[in-house]
């Protein structure tokens, strides 16, 4: 279900609504967030955020760290469960290589919910719920949209070689997209030399017509790309910044996929905040779906203060 | 030039031989031999429009190659200055944005912090006598944590934007990021600050005490020491030297993005060093050329941009990288052992 | 076999002022090895001051000291009379005193004309930019004067010979040297012609005015330039001796056991004709 | 060992000074440093728990530093060690899971390329007399495409797993990657391995002719040479041993985590080279130690896992990590010039 | 001045066999420096040959083609009278050609024992690990065997002096020099008395049947023990002489031009009493 706009004031509202269900108890756990975005990560930024917030709210202290590398990513959780963290949040892209991990974790009798990707494995590895839905979705859900607006040839751009999470979204857009995809690698820590290499390839291949990035900040570097080489070339994104925000109200971008990734932080400090207070499990153990929103030239404004705020 | 009678223990050297015995000059046919190749690959890549394309990359890439040579020509690393590129643009566009100052004087005040990091840089070397290979690792480390602990804590965010809107803006954007239109083609200006900057350095090196100070300290600095060159001096003005041009190439890439990310230039530190490797500077230090790194940048540049100009699968991206680098190192290397078989 | 007595205190040459460089008791600790023990020395302006002794005996470390190479660690260091403690070799060449270093020497990967000029490089134009036209042709001219000839003053210095390479580093602080010179066995890698042109530049600086500390392990080469001979043995110093008051015989038994030698000579050739030769008709520059 | 009588040339040396002068013992200072700094923040870090915790990954890292602090003394650098445990990984699993290769004999069919890597490197250096770093540096990217390519190829996927289902992994797994409970703690089997390797490392280096070699060609290897020491075979050797000791590491990340992704090993040739200068190699060779590397792996891993204990924010963990190296390496190099004034 | 006539092929010392190392005519050029040009030589068994040159006129470069380091350009170089190629070092070393080079000496951050036993390293136990306490012991006795008291073996070479590390070098290629010994000047760092040792070692080299390369610049130190001497010139062989087509003299004069020598000892001194150094009384090891 697409939430837009609107979704985010809601979950504020509903968290204020909650306090006073456990905010009185003084301390309310320890919860560690562990996720495979690296520091310093856009999208996983604003999880970190949503989380942090929804610890301040209920008087809960929250650690979030994050690591690509599927081995670290599982020394971190080893290191929770030997801190006896009261609740473990974990994103699971290589489900695969955190099983070890998340096993004892839940041997431990620690709850463990799951967000963003691994929503098939969350529940056989014995975590309580998952939330959000995986990356290979929200590429669908672009896919379809692009379609919509006549790209049929589309270039894919993934700034991190090798990643799970972006190669899903990928394949995503693949799968709905009906034409071809072709991808494209770029270092999103050298930003000018992503822009002369979109626009390398679209001037090399000048049937490509439509473009999407899977970070912000490489969507302004296609923007520029795709301005300065005067293609035609439509361009769709994941995930929000201020910049790309003011490029949808200009009508540079088309949309932005919107997984309002602040839920998947907000929620599961929530959720085993509730748990451990009043033994609360939503869903039955069935996926949260935090997404995918679109943000498109209709709901931009709204959405631009808040992306400024670092909360979407 | 002049006109000393040849010696009789001279062979008669080609004017091709003695042209080729100058290190960049090596580096010159492997950057041939690259554009050679991908222009038989791809008809836009030779065209003004491609050149202008690929030039601009390797033009900020150059700019800091030249700074990382003349540092590994002195003998040390600086594994600090991809993210000291981002620090100074990150100061320059909170200073813009936040604090609503003049783009001109927020990027001033960028080159302060600059500046700081360099000359600690080089104190710690010189003082500690630690490898320059730890302690710039360690102020690399330090400023990653920096940039991405202060962005959050004033912006809430990991990237700040918005420098479009301040202040002499354009201006600023015109002399340092904007483009020059020559036969149709837009080149950007950096390519001109890269030019600049490699003329420069070649003057200080070759036509300066500086630059004989630098060959000298990178090439045995107790002897250099022992005849009276103040190493130590040199050595911090290195630093402080890479953390302006890293001050200037992060000001560029801030005016042109307009907006920075927290995590801006980790991972370019390797490149610099790379190119500047590519142009012929020895990782050991006291042998190497300003020109030599530019090339080295070009050569990076286009390997780089040719893969995506001549289509191929990205998945293998690095794999061609790859090659093109050995190929070109190796063509160049092949060259220069050639010429200079004289030299040991 | 008689050694002479040390003079007590070394008698200043011709003047009540005080000596260019001096130094009462220093000693030089490194780690756990100890390299010099209370080493007194003095060098007058116009003389020069011959420190001989074995292999290891602590030569060159006595004058790493007075270039300001390596700190003292016991006694005093004197200069024109006043105590000090050098810095570095910069200071020392702020003094006055050029040095030729034994194992210090040279960049190989910089050029020949570059080296000579390292440190004191000439400048010209308001820019002050290194004035290499003069470097060159100046570096040419003092390696011809010096009987050198280097093929190119372009060459790196690394691909000389062990002895043109030696002659560089003369030539430079013989340029450079403006009140002290401090040579560390410059005439060892040399061949005769060259060395002869060495002993002759020490001589022409001495009668400049300069100091000359000059460390030989050849007594041919030390008895007819020296002033002064300062013998060291496994890191102490056997005395300093005026020139009056040591005969060459004296010196060169104190260097190293005489007897000992005279035996050697009969060992060494197979020939009969061979084994003691007779006095060469060569001067000292031949030895 | 020796009663030659002391020279009077000698000052006493204390036993305390004798032992700092080892460069390993210096390092021991920074990682005790290290440790009670950490121990004081967090009472889990010094828990049997937490040790065991820290120490897993400082084993992997440990096994690597080793194989390139051998590599470094011998004046060469290998860049391509990092992606090359992605390699082997890919391999060992591809052929147990989509081949259906028994696990044991999947694993030995991944040290053939890796051997085989090693060997070219090697041999291009040797060669080509191109600098390491530009050498591996082109396998290192190749390598990265290769594993990106390929693993795309066959799987469609960026990752293949599900090793856990595959024939001989219990078996492969409780060798390599099980854990031995000591005292109710687990530690992870891959510390025994480290320890095992350092303690051959140190042998070789030590106690026999190829460590002799080892020190001479990174010391100086014309001279080395000039007395015969076959520098070329010695060289290739230690980018084998380094690929050798890559084929572990990958094989045990790989049983571990039962799946490896193509971006395997990425970004870890640098940790692995940080270890080694922390343990006191010098980069320019003939200078090092394994235990010394082995110590580097140590402080490393203590102060990466430290600084999650002590619960800091993850915004600043580069910022405190940097701190830490510099001065855990700071702690280490003032002991060793306290106790080595001697060596120049 | 009469210059003898080089015997024009070179007269075999005692026996139709061939000589141990010839070449024919060798040259060797580095980029545009032609450093050598058509030098003939031969070594036989038992038999010291010396080379002897001024600075830069080519030894180091011949001696470095003969020990492997460099391949030469042109000519002929004959191992036991059949013509090689060496591919490197290690395959002189191999054919028991062992050489103290002027440059390429010691790894200076390797230990004395480990510097001693480079490339040849004793070993023992089924392991084949390196004797450790052997090497230590070795090393040591050969150093003090040759007069050199190192104060431990384990100090690193970089730390020794100049005359040191060249001991440690001769040491090592006499106790492994199987069949010929190439010394490039070995004594030039030396004190007297360590010069004197290194003379009577190549003596005894010799009786025991080496054939001895030796590179000086001091014909006092050639004349006795040679037995055949070559002299270069700016790159080109001034031609190989027997002992018996030459003397003293004409060897000293053949090296630097006499005449001049004797002017330069005039100059030298300011005290008349010293401007013709009387001939000394020591023997040749106190040249
Ligand atoms: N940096 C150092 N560390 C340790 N020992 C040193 C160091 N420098 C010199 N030594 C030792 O000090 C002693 C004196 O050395 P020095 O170089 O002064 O001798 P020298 O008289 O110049 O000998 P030579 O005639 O052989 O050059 C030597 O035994 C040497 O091993
Ligand atoms: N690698 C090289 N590259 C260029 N020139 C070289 C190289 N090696 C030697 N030369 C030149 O060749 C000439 C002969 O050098 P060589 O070292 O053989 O002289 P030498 O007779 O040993 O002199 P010395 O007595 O001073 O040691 C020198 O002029 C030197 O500059
Ligand atoms: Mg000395
Ligand atoms: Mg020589």
């Amino acid at each position: 279900s697409g939430g837009d706009g609107g979704g985010q004031a809601g979950a504020s509202a509903s968290t204020s609504s909650a306090r006073p269900a456990g905010g009185q108890a003084g301390a309310g756990g320890t919860y560690a967030v562990i996720t495979h975005g690296a520091p310093g990560d856009s999208f996983w930024d604003v999880v970190k955020n949503g989380a942090e917030a929804a610890g301040g709210q209920y008087g809960a202290k929250v650690t979030y760290q994050g690591d690509g590398d599927p081995a670290k990513q599982a020394q971190l959780i080893d290191q929770a469960v030997s801190e006896k963290v009261d609740g473990l949040v974990i994103s699971m892209a290589n489900p695969d290589a955190l099983r070890e991990s998340v096993t004892k974790a839940v041997a431990a009798k620690i709850p463990v919910i799951t967000i963003n990707s691994g929503a098939d494995n969350s529940k056989e590895l014995g975590a309580i719920t998952h939330v959000g839905q995986s990356e290979e979705v929200a590429g669908r859900g672009a896919g379809e949209k692009l379609r919509a607006e006549g790209v049929t040839k589309l270039l894919c751009v993934i700034h991190e070689a090798g990643n799970v999470g972006l190669d899903q979204r990928c394949n995503g857009a693949t799968a709905t997209l009906g034409g071809t995809v072709e991808r494209l690698q770029v270092d999103v820590s050298n930003l000018a030399d992503a822009t002369s290499k979109i626009k390398a390839k679209l001037q090399a291949d000048t049937s490509v017509n439509g473009v999407l990035t899977l970070n912000p900040a490489v969507a302004v570097a296609a923007r520029d790309a795709i301005a300065d080489g005067g293609s035609k070339a439509r361009l769709a994104t994941f995930d929000l910044s201020a910049d790309v925000v003011d490029a949808i109200q200009a009508g540079e971008i088309l949309f932005a996929v919107d997984q309002q990734q602040y839920l998947q932080g907000w929620l599961p400090i929530t959720f085993l905040y509730l748990y451990k207070n009043n033994l609360n499990t939503v869903g039955g153990g069935l996926p949260v779906n935090t997404g995918p929103g679109f943000v498109t030239k209709d709901n931009a404004a709204q959405v631009a203060k808040l992306a400024q705020g670092g909360t979407r | 030039m002049t006109s000393v009678p040849a010696d009789e223990r001279l062979a008669g050297a080609g004017v091709l031989r003695r042209l080729l015995v100058r290190p960049e000059l090596g580096s010159v046919v492997g950057a041939v031999a690259v554009f050679a190749f991908f222009s038989s690959q791809s008809a836009v890549f030779r065209s003004a429009d491609g050149v202008a394309n690929w030039l601009d990359p390797a033009s900020t890439l150059g700019i800091m190659a030249v700074a990382i040579a003349l540092l590994m020509i002195g003998g040390e690393f600086d594994l600090s200055a991809g993210v000291l590129t981002g620090t100074t643009g990150l100061v320059m566009v909170t200073l813009a944005t936040r604090f609503g100052w003049n783009v001109w004087l927020a990027m001033l005040a960028g080159l302060v912090p600059a500046l700081a990091i360099g000359f600690l840089n080089g104190l710690l070397v010189v003082r500690t006598k630690l490898p320059s290979f730890i302690v710039t690792l360690g102020t690399f480390l330090m400023l990653q944590g920096l940039n991405l602990g202060i962005t959050k804590a004033i912006t809430g965010t990991v990237q700040v934007g918005g420098l479009r809107r301040a202040d002499g803006y354009e201006g600023a954007r015109a002399v340092l990021a904007g483009s020059v239109t020559v036969g149709g083609v837009d080149f950007r200006v950096a390519i001109f600050w890269w030019l600049a900057v490699t003329a420069l350095a070649t003057w200080v090196l070759m036509r300066t005490r500086a630059g004989n100070w630098i060959f000298a300290i990178g090439g045995d600095e107790q002897a250099a020491r022992a005849v009276g060159v103040p190493a130590a001096r040199v050595k911090i003005g290195l630093f402080m030297t890479t953390a302006t041009a890293a001050w200037l190439v992060g000001s560029i890439m801030a005016l042109r993005l307009s907006s920075v990310q927290a995590n801006a230039g980790i991972g370019q530190e390797f490149i610099y060093i790379i190119a500047a490797v590519i142009g012929g500077c020895l990782l050991t230090g006291g042998y190497g050329s300003a020109v030599g790194a530019s090339i080295g940048a070009l050569i990076f540049g286009m390997a780089d941009k040719g893969i995506v100009f001549a289509g191929w699968d990205a998945d293998w991206f690095k794999f061609f990288l790859g090659g093109m680098l050995l190929l070109a190192t190796l063509a160049n290397s092949l060259v220069r052992r050639y010429a200079e078989e004289a030299r040991r | 076999m008689t050694v002479p007595s040390p003079s007590p205190s070394p008698s200043p040459a011709d003047s009540s002022a005080p000596p260019l460089l001096e130094t009462r008791e220093v000693g030089k600790v490194f780690g756990s090895v100890i390299a010099l023990r209370g080493v007194s020395m003095v060098l007058h302006a116009g003389e020069v001051t011959c420190v001989l002794g074995d292999n290891g005996a602590g030569k060159s470390t006595l004058i790493k000291i007075l270039a300001g190479v390596h700190a003292h660690d016991g006694g005093e260091y004197l200069v024109d009379g006043s105590p000090v403690r050098l810095g570095g070799p910069r200071e020392a060449l702020d003094r006055g005193i050029a040095t030729v270093y034994q194992d210090l020497a040279m960049i190989p990967l910089m050029s020949v004309w570059r080296n000579f000029f390292l440190g004191s490089e000439p400048v010209t134009g308001p820019l002050r930019r290194f004035d290499v036209a003069r470097a060159k042709r100046v570096a040419r001219e003092e390696l011809r004067d010096m009987g050198i000839d280097i093929r190119d003053v372009d060459q790196p210095v690394g691909t000389l010979s062990g002895g043109e390479r030696q002659s560089v580093a003369i030539a430079r602080a013989v340029h450079f040297g403006a009140r002290a010179l401090i040579l560390d066995e410059p005439t060892s890698a040399l061949g005769v012609k060259q060395a002869g042109v060495v002993l002759r530049y020490i001589a022409r600086a001495r009668d400049r005015g300069l100091g000359v500390v000059f460390i030989t392990h050849n007594p041919h080469h030390a008895y007819p330039v020296g002033d002064r001979f300062l013998v060291l043995n496994r890191g102490t110093s056997l005395g300093q001796f005026a020139k009056a008051d040591i005969t060459r015989e004296e010196l060169t038994s104190l260097m190293a056991g005489g007897a000992e030698l005279d035996h050697l000579a009969h060992e060494l050739g197979r020939a009969a004709a061979d084994t003691t030769p007779g006095p060469a008709s060569a001067g000292p520059g031949t030895t």
